[in-house]
């Protein structure tokens, strides 16, 4: 080892007679790059305690024993738009075409707990996703797709526990026990306040509602995935790949420490928490990214909160591919940015993927962009051999001296996080905030100095407008949505309704837990705002510091 | 004209993507301006209200929702009847260049598309409100 | 290491008892692919024996000492079709968009030697590539390009010394001596014979006029590149990833032998030789074939033909990626395909970089198609953080371990050419014919019987006609390119032309290099069919042996 | 109809791709018909007086270079002028939609595109050949 020192020492003075390109060499997210890595960098690494085996703690190199070679990953679209009749036929194009997971996006207006006739969601009703106001739409959302047999995303927070009370009760109606279904919701609030800023409540009657729904999947829906703890919106907002890596893990624990807390032992739910990360466009930064997420969260799972469990130390995660990397402009480099973020998830070990379709910065995406998008998962996973082996990238001195180098740095926003106090009060006092918020600037300066090059956007870029097709959402599809809620409201037993939701108040009031009372509203069905409104007014409203 | 320019930068609707405003508005700060954010989720009332409330030049709404077409007539439409016809409204994100068309037809100023340069939306407000 | 090996059994024993795919693992070419690779499978590697430094020998991590640090590859879209003017127009149009270097493409009729009204030519001229009869052509294609600062590569072999000396003549017409141009000529014709099969004399003679070139470039046209040892073409016809390696440095070999023969000395003609290779779908098979080619070509040229001068040893190439991958069925997975070959050439290390369009399995591009595929270049170079840093995968367990397999398995193919006479004789009896065409076979029954999925073709098929505008060569182009030949041959002095034709054959005939007899012929407008024609009533004709 | 299918696999023309042609050929050959291989670079009459010489059933033209509609027209020609009108000719390659249609009006029985199985061209043959 000392032979390579002094021939890399040699090495380094030769290099420095030879002029570099007029660039600051780093990562797009500003972790510096060495020219070259030798095991001279990664001298330290200790094969077994630092990588091992898949499967095996720390899950540096994956988190089963077989990856790819078992199962690939799971193809995942994202998508829901207009009424719930077109989600449904969008999410039969997209099972018919290969796609082997379903994700649902709802409109704004469910992601807040609103109906479709509240005044403020005037304009935005099915618009970025799929409108969902009682139970009613869920049956129409998922009629003849057979809940038994596909797993199913929402990306869902503040009304998580009703999205997902609705789902159990489309699978009663199909005659699927609970304990059968598989899927996700996000249900992650804490990212909410700090990056994607979809709140109702305030952060501790929100993780109330999360610890409810802990305890009662961790009895009656066990199989279901009971947070996505985010990193994906973190980074959309702004942030650095460490910073989404540091502020996703530090919510984990904090979720840890409320289940705890709430007296949940930790190996009855943590197995449950899933995590969902971005992949942006630093290829070798995102791949060390997740391999170093894995492996903090084996370390702090099994050292820190002393789960028993393997299951609870292996972190799980869905990718998708970085929407704020797309440009406008020459929307099919799209197709190319989409296809190498895709690329870094897969050796990252990703367990799910939703790659981006080509148009998504104007709108959602047409049936042609989004097979295409799919596409690129087929090819990876069919034609580029890339999932033959596990963790293909193991060893590379780059990468694990960068992976070492993303752990090391995670920590140390560990450690200025938990000098404020934790997450919620650093939430409350606007450090995450004011952190994404810098760095999104940062970038964005770098942009116009070109410093970093966007294709399309600051070089290479072409006078003339492309030309693409896009995805309309017709103009009734709101009207239509309101007359059947109307049509709900007076065809349901009002009586029966009133009760649930009393039932509701007296729970969100007395600390029983919500879950039950909210599936009982659901098949009641109840509206989504008539639910969050009883929560809101016995839980108060958010306001979030003012911080750019 | 005396003092700063004054500029409300406003997040209407449900949509909580306020990276683009927020860079946006520290740009404009960066380049002496007085920037007044609103925070997340302004009804068109409130947006109009804080605007006269302020005494701002002018508007910049961003909006990624896709509910352009609902909220900037409404801003207009609020701005005349209270008499501040004056305050001159702008703003971006993802809109259709033929919706962009409409609305700076019914009277929103300008409409800046993704990635643009902040730098060109400082230079534009500075030479529109000069003016 | 021993811990390891215990706990790597351990672990293999476990993964037995987990199901895989029903899959067989292996690359694209058929290599075995391990489950997983650790410190184990190349314990045997020596750092500074086996890796060394960039720029150092033996080069496997790249062939200059700081790489895209200081210089990224060369974008070069290989193109040309239609009349000398029709080019002429897309090579500005390139240029404008960033594109780096010029890769002409010439039309049949030019690649055999004929000139456009050779019976043989009749409805191929234009067609897949530039028409060239006279130095007339060159003229109109380059107008405008300053020779002096820019490179071009030409894909041209049997009348690659007529085409050189063109561009030489066009070089004078711009007053820039042929000491400074800078370029490329295939000039490859073992890998004809081989493979691509544009051939006119048969082996012995056409080695004869290549060690012509080396010697009167290496005295006249210093930096130049006089043969691009080329792999590209041997993989399209169906080889292996292994195959392809061997046939190349094989032939590369053979190229260094007949110069020495020929009395050049090696490190006179051998820094000049380049090579060019493809880039096909198996993404660390590629990267791990770049490695090992450096590996080996520096390792035998500095010890079995004793180059003294480093540029002797390092491997400089070019990348195409994989025609024969592409699909016709939904064009636009091509992109995603060309997207992740190129990321694998630029991972290996490669100094210029071809990337295909998405509408090469119809037609020659249209410009839309071939700006997609510059612009996947531009974002991997300056979007991805790729070209941060030198070999990046440098140490990974897989790449390496598979870097080793491919270079032993070379040496195996080395040994058999070596026992069947050498490069020449093996051609003879038809040997690469054979192992190409019994490659190809073998891919196609894979593919048919679903063991290779081939996305859009045997699986996630369309139904729907794939709707693409399509570049449409304007049948007039034949008459016009024949008008002009006649009008030159009109007004040139064919007195003069007869007189070089004379020498030439003179030359042919009593040994004298033929270049210079060449240039003179090209100076005075001698057809390409004119000279081709003196030196086929001199060295005759090949023909092949049929094999299939 | 006794005897082996007697097929002529054939390149025309100046384009040296020929593993899609010899792919062909070994397919046909491994299902049981005789295949008659000509090699590159035949014009026309070359492969028209090896197919009668041959006494082939069919000939499959293999073609990339653009050359088709030059090509095929041609060898019809000549097998009627010949008259050896009955044997069939078809083949693949590169060849647009459009023109695959004008060829086979022409006379041309079948073409095929690019990532066609080996087994339907093997069927295909079986089928028309006994008929």
């Amino acid at each position: 080892m000392s032979e390579i020192k002094k021939a890399r020492d040699d090495w380094n003075r030769e290099v420095n007679n030879f002029k570099e390109r007029s660039y600051r060499f780093e990562t797009v997210s500003g972790e510096p790059v060495d020219i070259l890595y030798t095991p001279e960098e990664i001298k330290h690494l200790d094969y077994l305690r630092d990588l091992g085996f898949p499967g095996k703690y720390p899950f540096t190199r994956g988190v089963y024993v077989n990856m790819y070679r078992g199962k690939l990953w799971t193809m995942r679209q994202f998508s829901g738009f207009g009424t719930p009749e077109d989600t449904n036929r969008r999410y039969k194009y997209l099972l018919e075409h290969g796609q082997t997971g379903l994700s649902v996006a709802f409109d704004f207006p469910t992601l807040y707990g609103r109906d479709s006739d509240d005044p403020f969601s005037a304009g935005e009703v099915g618009r970025c996703g799929v409108a969902v106001d009682t139970l009613r739409d869920m049956e129409i959302i998922f009629d003849g797709i057979p809940l038994e047999s596909i797993s199913t995303s929402m990306t869902i927070n503040p009304p998580a526990a009703m999205l997902l009370a609705m789902y159990i009760a489309v699978g009663e109606k199909q005659g699927v026990p609970s304990e059968r279904l598989t899927g996700t919701i996000q249900n992650d609030m804490l990212k909410e306040y700090q990056a994607q800023k979809t709140w109702i409540y305030p952060p501790e009657p929100s993780m109330r509602i999360i610890t409810d729904i802990l305890s009662y999947c961790s009895e009656r829906v066990p199989k279901w995935n009971t947070i996505s703890i985010s990193g994906y919106h973190i980074r959309e907002a702004g942030a650095t790949a460490v910073q989404e890596l540091a502020f996703t893990l530090a919510n984990g624990f904090t979720y840890v420490d409320y289940g705890i807390k709430a007296g949940i032992p930790v190996d009855k739910f943590a197995p449950r928490l899933s995590f969902f990360f971005n992949s942006h466009l630093d290829f070798f930064e995102e791949i060390a990214k997740y391999r170093a997420a894995r492996r903090i969260w084996a370390r702090e799972m099994r050292n820190r909160y002393g789960a028993k469990d393997p299951r609870s130390w292996l972190m799980r995660f869905h990718t998708q591919t970085a929407g704020c990397t797309l440009t406008a402009q020459q929307p099919e480099n799209n197709i190319v940015r989409v296809a190498f973020q895709a690329l870094a998830a897969v050796l990252g070990g990703t367990q799910s993927l939703h790659t981006n379709s080509m148009d998504e910065t104007y709108a959602l995406p047409t049936e042609k962009a989004v097979k295409i998008a799919l596409r690129t998962q087929q090819l990876l996973a069919h034609e580029t051999g890339v999932a033959n082996t596990i963790d293909p990238l193991g060893g590379s001195y780059y990468v694990e001296a960068l992976t070492n180098r993303l752990e090391e740095q995670a920590y140390k926003y560990f450690e200025r996080i938990d000098s404020l106090g934790g997450v919620i009060p650093a939430i409350e006092t606007g450090f995450f905030q004011r952190e994404i918020a810098e760095s999104a600037y940062r970038y964005q300066r770098d942009v116009e100095k070109r410093q970093k090059i966007v294709v399309g956007v600051n070089d290479f870029i072409e006078e003339e407008e492309p030309k693409i097709e896009l995805l309309k959402i017709r103009p009734e599809v709101e009207r239509h949505q309101i007359e059947r809620l109307n049509e709900v409201r007076k065809e349901r037993n009002n009586q029966k309704v009133k009760e649930s939701l009393r039932e509701l108040r007296r729970a969100a009031h007395n600390g029983a837990n919500l879950m039950p009372r909210i599936l009982d509203a659901v098949r009641a069905y109840a509206t989504l705002g008539e639910m969050c409104g009883v929560l809101k007014e016995e839980f108060g409203e958010y306001e979030e510091p003012i911080i750019f | 004209m005396e003092g700063k320019i004054r500029v409300l930068v406003a997040k209407p609707g449900l949509d909580g993507h306020d990276r683009g405003a927020k860079v946006v508005a520290a740009a404009l700060r960066d380049a002496g301006m007085e920037v007044i954010y609103t925070g997340l989720h302004q009804t068109p009332e409130q947006i109009v209200e804080a605007a006269i409330q302020e005494d701002v030049d002018l508007i910049g709404i961003s909006i990624l929702s896709g509910a352009h077409m609902t909220i900037f007539p409404r801003i207009l439409k609020l701005l005349q009847e209270k008499g501040a016809g004056h305050i001159i409204v702008s703003g971006g994100g993802i809109i259709p260049k033929e919706d962009m068309e409409k609305l700076e037809r019914l009277g929103v100023k300008k409409l800046f598309g993704p990635g643009t340069p902040t730098t060109e939306i400082v230079e534009w407000i500075k030479e529109t409100v000069k003016r």
